[in-house]
């Protein structure tokens, strides 16, 4: 008694497509791709330490690659066909439209199997996700940039920022400590920084070696060799939550108001669309709401840090 | 005519557990021909003691990995009786066909994987792949449905989880066993194609008189449950078990042996066939005379023979039960078991033959005695004979040490021993 | 090559079994649609249940089956120090599996039981970590090729397997099964680590527990829980002690 | 919405026909448990006889219909050194039959978390347009707190909901479909009597709850016990065997994996429903967990679902049904959670100086 009459006919999602709009990544669109990635050649590999390196990207369509675009401080979801997803912060220049830079560390399953890769491999991205700096605000006024350890991984998109448009911010500094000196990535880059882009760059080891004639403290110490008029500074921290948790309330000590210091956050995601709740801390997704936060809203999250 | 020669195989491969093959001749006398299971005891008789009845199937699987279900059933066929459980029929019907499964899977692991490499003079299965693809795959498709079969019956295929004492814990799905009775209708041709390779094989000419000793139930070619037979006469109901087994430790071997008529007496494929070829399915009638299989054969190799023979019958006898099945009402599939004390024999024929649970139990059920007497346990004394008295032809025949290794091996083999299961 | 640039090599593998009832092994031979693209990931250099061929240069080592007998530690120890990665493979070899049983007894009546009191070679039987280093576990009973045909896809793709860390109740209750404590029954499933699909709990009887406890488990909690469905402490024994893959935690709580 | 009403013979021959149209869910007995009480799940249906028209509860929620236990999200293929990806949404109808009021809000809050935030899920999408859902008032079980939750009602989300009025039905016809397909069956327009029944029957249904949990304010007591000693009393009870989550209708947490082909020419992606009651959900590489405690994640269960997310609104996500009361098997349900923690907000209210186990 099968009667076709009462058949549910199948609604064709595959023929009427809702996602092909190209998506809008400077406001978070309605309709975006959501599942497919942008194809991307790792073109080359930089190695940082043994456990850190530098990945450069490129986006193999030219129209997808013309699209793409992000703003300082967002993440992308790095996928490794066949071994998983990652978040990762984009740690290249919003300007650079050829490459995306990421600074990443072996820490698990999708980022060794990336660490096994050569150059020249295919990975995918999706994104970009999240929150960004924000750079317009912070415009004609001082910056402090402050990184920890991997935490110049999101710092480099907004310092790369300032140096895109150095002459519409006042004073910058930055300070960057690490564990010991094998850890203060992208050396390379400090003279530039200094002469070029005239940023007070003062830097600090926890465990120096022999050949390190710099200070050696924690990152706080470095306080003392700067002075600012906390009214017009805003700042960046980036690293560890320990550290970003001391940096912010000494900064809050001094005067810098709460709302003008960002920090970034890392949870475990694995949609990055708000879906999963992995990342979620209290009630905020860490995806959609972050990974950018004032530190207002960072002490007003439940969960501790 | 050849005056000496001296085999010691160390770990035999392509059999399940660890055995020895010792044969040393010293100026063309038979000094020692030895067949030595050196596999690790586990002691499962002392284990169960105390266990409660509805936990023992769990265990007594465990004894092997191959036959765990036949395990499984003759623990729960000696308990039911034991404490007078009457399963219900459709409980019945399943159980058979879950034995039907294993039988499939375990038989075709066998002859595909353990046995054809010998006769293809290859080391293993894997260079089959590439010389015998279609072959291979043959094997693999019946080993599939076995396993099927087992998986829908017993809930998995290794170490059944469905079936206990006092029927089924679960009723197989009857889309399940729909697509079993496809899956069975589409693997005929695969077994088609094994039978052919069988029959063009050169199976080894060696005889011996032996005594086959197999379930017997003047109905059907048996499983699950019956009398014991011998072809040398012997009848016994099953809880007489012990006569037809005499089991006796020797100092070479952590696995007992056995007798019943004569020194030795043999278990399996070729003894269920001997006893019982007139219940085989039509078909598998038809098969075993393509094959040139008659009973009462005395030729062990032919056990891989008989074992096709009876993949055969179990193709269509399974075809049939499964269709029984999806006629049948299944929701009453398990009894209350009430518990009580009693003792009673379990008896069902496993790949490799007969297997013999006995159980004795108390008042609430848990278990004071129990007794588990395997196939290959009841095959070690006749695999034993059979080297001297093959070692003793060969020589006779001129071969050398490689050839006499072979063929001894190739007999082993043709038993399918189960040693681990064997040192329970 | 491969997406990523680096060369796949299947995986030199030697299997061994110990005392058990080869469940395991033939686990490999199981999922026979994949068979062939699971044989191609691996090259058998040593493994007696299917192959005569026997080399002593693999990589991987598959320890199925406790130790009983001290010949065994020998052997053991020589594949040790052969194999890159030795694997636990199955619940024998990860905690001692139901042979673990007959450590309950006295050894003498074990042997007057089975071997009428003839002396016979034995000794408790023993999870392969006690002896040797152990570099990755793969439980159940037996083992799940699924999760094993996982496991060796991602050595050859050099990444890291892991094992679920969530109980058998996650499983169980996505394959919209009645809760067996609903039937009556106790069920290990809440401590148990996931991973086999919980077939038994899908088949209707309790889970025992053979893939070992899930990660953090909250023992008192459950101890609590099966007291209140009054389970007698014989029972709770039986249960906890079938493969021996509590003994440790088991141990630890009552004290 | 159109209403209709519907004689029961009429009714059961209209479900008939559309069960053996298409692929169809409804409640059947699957076991009865040891107290004798049967035990019903959502499951596939051939005729309207299978269909156990007055099933009391589900164990299972419907979720799963939408937010499939295990799906294959996408899938790579190799070749080359390069690869290829593969995503389909497809899904195909199914009619799901016998659906509570709770169990429909519960639908239309997965829409609200799945479908209107920024990135819309294809696959949710996919699935709910196929999804044909027939609902069935019903009275309510002892321990049923929709009520307390709002969520016993219900006016949208669903094609046809039947009040039951005694001899016939009274149909709420909300797709053009279910109209359609209604046509070819002997229906009527209510009669004012009918609207009567129907009121009656309603008001029946309101006054027939037992079980009350006070959640006025709860969102933001829950903000304010977020350190409370209550979460650690009943965490100790909490096995993290994830039952609860996979039973409820709203938990749609989950978690990515992804493997390869045995052959290697290819990989899958896929989604897994998961449960923020297990021990490694909010641990990341290193082995840093953000919720150690077994009191950490059971806290966070009941966060999500009594003060809600911004995925819908900061609007809370329990609908009342209390499947994960009766199935978790250390007895934590909603209510006394709640009420407990209720309890210790209100005499802390009352005391002069703050309660001890708080900083
Ligand atoms: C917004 C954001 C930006 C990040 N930026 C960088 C970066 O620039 N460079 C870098 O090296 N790392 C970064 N991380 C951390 C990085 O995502 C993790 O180290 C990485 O996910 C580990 O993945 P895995 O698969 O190798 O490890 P596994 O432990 O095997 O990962 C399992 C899963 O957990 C998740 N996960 C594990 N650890 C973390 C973590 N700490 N944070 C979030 N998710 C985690 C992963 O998504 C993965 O799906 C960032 C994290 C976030 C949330
Ligand atoms: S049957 Fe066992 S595994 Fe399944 S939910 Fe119940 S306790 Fe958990
Ligand atoms: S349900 Fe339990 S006993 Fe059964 S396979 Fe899983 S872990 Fe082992
Ligand atoms: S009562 Fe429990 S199962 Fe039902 S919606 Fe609320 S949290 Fe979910």
């Amino acid at each position: 008694m099968h009667d076709v009459r009462f058949t549910i006919p199948e609604q064709d999602l595959n023929r009427e497509p809702f996602t092909t709009k190209i998506p809008d990544f400077q406001k978070k669109s309605e309709v975006m791709i959501t599942d497919r990635g942008y194809k991307c050649r790792i073109t080359n590999i930089v190695r940082l330490s043994a456990q850190e390196r530098l990945f450069q990207l490129r986006i193999v369509d030219p129209l997808e690659r013309d699209v793409f675009s992000f703003r300082p401080g967002q993440f992308l979801m790095l996928e490794v066909p066949g071994y998983g997803e990652a978040p990762i912060s984009i740690s290249s220049s919003t300007s650079n439209r050829e490459f995306i830079e990421l600074c990443i560390r072996k820490a698990g399953h999708v980022t060794s199997a990336l660490f096994e890769a050569a150059s020249g491999a295919m990975v995918s991205i999706r994104g970009p996700f999240g929150t960004t700096f924000p750079m317009e605000q912070m415009q004609d006024r001082n910056i402090l940039l402050i990184a920890g350890g991997l935490g110049i991984a999101p710092l480099r998109a907004p310092l790369y920022w300032i140096n895109d448009h150095r002459d519409r911010f006042g004073k910058v500094w930055f300070l960057y400590g690490a564990r010991d000196p094998g850890q203060l990535f992208f050396d390379y880059q400090f003279e530039e920084w200094k002469t070029v882009s005239h940023i007070e760059l003062h830097t600090i080891v926890e465990h120096p070696d022999a050949n390190w004639t710099g200070r050696t403290g924690l990152i706080t110490s470095l306080f003392d060799e700067i002075s600012f008029d906390p009214k017009e500074t805003w700042a960046i921290v980036c690293g560890p939550p320990v550290m970003f948790k001391f940096v912010c309330s000494h900064l809050d000590r001094i005067g810098i108001p709460m709302n003008r210091m960002f920090v970034s956050l890392e949870r475990r995601m694995h949609c990055g669309m708000g879906k999963c709740c992995r990342c979620m801390v209290g009630a905020t997704f860490t995806c959609l709401d972050g990974p950018v936060f004032d530190y207002w809203s960072v002490m007003n999250l439940k969960e501790a840090i | 005519m050849k005056l000496d020669c001296s085999i010691d195989i160390h770990h035999l491969t392509r059999v399940e557990g660890h055995g020895n093959i010792r044969i040393r001749v010293e100026k063309g006398k038979l000094m020692e021909a030895c067949w030595a299971v050196v596999e690790t005891p586990r002691f499962f008789e002392a284990m169960l003691k105390g266990m409660s009845a509805e936990r023992v199937p769990f265990l007594t699987s465990r004894i092997c990995g191959i036959c765990s279900t036949s395990h499984a059933l003759a623990s729960i066929r000696a308990l039911e009786r034991a404490m007078q459980v009457t399963p219900p029929p459709a409980a019945e019907g399943v159980r058979m066909l879950a034995m039907h499964g294993e039988t499939l899977q375990s038989h075709a692991l066998h002859l595909f994987f353990l046995a054809a490499p010998d006769f293809a003079d290859t080391p293993s299965v894997l260079p089959l792949l590439e010389s015998h693809p279609d072959l291979v795959k043959a094997g693999l498709a019946l080993k599939e449905l076995g396993n099927e079969i087992s998986t829908v019956t017993a809930g998995r295929c290794t170490h059944p989880v469905s079936l206990v004492v006092g029927g089924l814990a679960k009723t197989p799905g009857k889309d399940r066993l729909q697509r079993l009775l496809e899956m069975i209708g589409e693997r005929k041709a695969a077994l088609e194609m094994a039978c052919d390779f069988f029959a063009s094989l050169d199976i080894p000419r060696f005889e011996r008189e032996t005594e086959f000793i197999s379930l017997h139930n003047g109905a059907t070619y048996p499983f699950i449950g019956g009398d014991l037979v011998s072809t040398d006469g012997v009848h016994q109901d099953e809880n007489s078990y012990l006569r037809m087994t005499n089991e006796y430790l020797t100092d070479f071997s952590t696995s007992k042996f056995t007798r019943c008529s004569r020194e030795s007496s043999a278990a399996g494929a070729l003894a269920r066939f001997n006893n019982n070829s007139e219940f085989l399915h039509p078909e598998a009638k038809k098969t075993a005379e393509r094959l040139g299989l008659r009973p009462v054969c005395h030729n062990p190799f032919t056990n891989n023979i008989a074992q096709l023979v009876e993949c055969v019958h179990i193709l269509h006898d399974a075809e049939a039960l499964v269709a029984k099945l999806l006629a049948t009402d299944m929701k009453e599939a398990r009894v209350p078991v009430h518990k009580k004390a009693g003792s009673a024999t379990g008896a069902v024929e496993a790949p490799r033959g007969i297997l013999y649970h006995h159980m004795e139990t108390d008042r609430e059920g848990r278990i004071v005695k129990a007794d588990c007497i395997i196939p290959t346990t009841q095959n070690n004394a006749n695999i034993h004979y059979d080297l001297g008295a093959l070692a003793r032809q060969a020589l006779k025949e001129g071969k050398n040490d490689r050839e006499i290794e072979k063929l001894a091996t190739m007999l082993v083999r043709s038993y399918d021993p189960c040693i681990s299961c064997s040192v329970h | 090559m491969n997406h990523l640039g680096f060369e796949r090599k299947p995986v030199k593998i030697g299997s061994f079994d110990f005392t058990c009832c080869e469940g395991c092994q033939l686990q490999l031979a199981n999922r026979e649609s994949s068979l062939p693209d699971f044989l191609a990931l691996i090259d058998v250099r040593n493994f007696r249940e299917i192959s005569s061929e026997r080399h002593d240069d693999y990589d991987i080592a598959l320890i199925e089956g406790s130790i009983t007998r001290s010949d065994e530690i020998e052997r053991l120890k020589a594949i040790r120090r052969q194999a890159k990665v030795l694997v636990a493979f199955g619940t024998c070899a990860c905690f001692g599996g139901v042979n673990s049983q007959k450590n309950r007894l006295p050894e003498k009546e074990a042997e007057q039981v089975v071997y009428d009191g003839r002396p016979v070679e034995t000794m408790p039987s023993t999870r392969i970590a006690d002896i040797v280093r152990v570099d990755f576990s793969i439980p159940g009973c037996p083992v799940s090729k699924d999760e094993v045909e996982r496991i060796v896809v991602s050595l050859v793709n050099r990444s890291m397997p892991n094992l679920p860390k969530y109980p058998v109740c996650v499983e169980c209750k996505q394959r919209l099964n009645t809760c067996l404590f609903d039937l009556g029954e106790i069920c290990l499933g809440p401590i148990t680590r996931a991973g086999c699909d919980a077939v038994c709990p899908s088949g209707k009887t309790a889970c025992l527990g053979c893939r070992g406890p899930a990660e953090e488990i909250n023992f008192p909690a459950f101890m609590e829980l099966v007291r209140e469905h009054g389970l007698s402490p014989v029972d709770l024994t039986e249960k906890l002690g079938f493969y021996n893959a509590f003994e440790h935690i088991h141990r630890t709580d009552e004290t | 919405m159109i209403y209709k009403v519907i004689s029961k013979p009429e009714f059961r021959k209209f479900i008939d026909t559309l069960v053996k149209a298409n692929t169809a869910f409804g409640p059947r007995q699957v076991d009865t448990d040891h107290h004798g009480e049967p035990v019903y799940q959502f499951m596939p249906v051939g005729s309207a006889d299978d269909i156990a028209f007055d099933y009391t509860k589900t164990h299972s929620s419907a979720k799963h219909f939408f937010l499939p236990f295990r799906e294959e999200i996408s899938h790579f293929t190799f070749r080359d050194g390069d690869w290829e990806q593969q995503i389909r949404y497809e899904a195909r109808p199914v009619v799901l039959i016998g659906l509570r009021p709770c169990d429909i809000r519960a639908v239309n809050i997965l829409d609200d978390v799945m479908l209107h935030g920024p990135y819309p899920s294809p696959y949710y999408l996919a699935r709910r347009k196929n999804t044909f859902i027939i609902g069935m008032d019903h009275l309510p079980l002892p321990d049923c707190f929709c009520k307390s939750m709002n969520r016993h009602t219900v006016s949208y989300g669903f094609n046809l909901f039947c009040s039951d009025i005694g001899d016939k039905f009274y149909l709420s016809i909300n797709s053009s479909k279910a109209f359609g397909f209604l046509k070819e069956f002997e229906t009527g327009d209510p009669t004012p009597e009918d609207d009567c029944l129907l009121i009656e029957r309603r008001k029946l249904i309101k006054q027939s709850f037992r079980t009350d949990v006070e959640v006025t304010g709860l969102p933001c007591f829950l903000d304010i016990e977020f350190e409370s000693p209550i979460w650690e009393k009943w965490g100790q009870r909490c096995l993290n065997c994830g039952t609860c989550a996979m039973v409820c209708p709203t938990c749609y947490c989950y978690s990515v994996e992804e493997h390869f082909d045995t052959d290697l020419k290819g990989s899958s992606r896929r989604n897994r429903l998961y449960s923020c009651n297990l021990v490694d959900f909010a641990e990341v590489a290193g082995g840093h967990n953000f919720r150690p405690k077994n009191s950490d994640r059971l806290k966070y269960r009941y966060y999500h679902h009594y003060r809600g997310f911004a995925a819908n609104d900061n609007q809370q996500i329990c609908v009342g049904c209390n499947r994960c009361g009766r199935a978790c098997l250390t007895g934590i349900n909603p209510k006394d959670v709640i009420n407990d923690l209720r309890l210790e907000r209100e005499s802390c209210m009352t005391c002069v100086s703050p309660s001890r186990n708080r900083t």
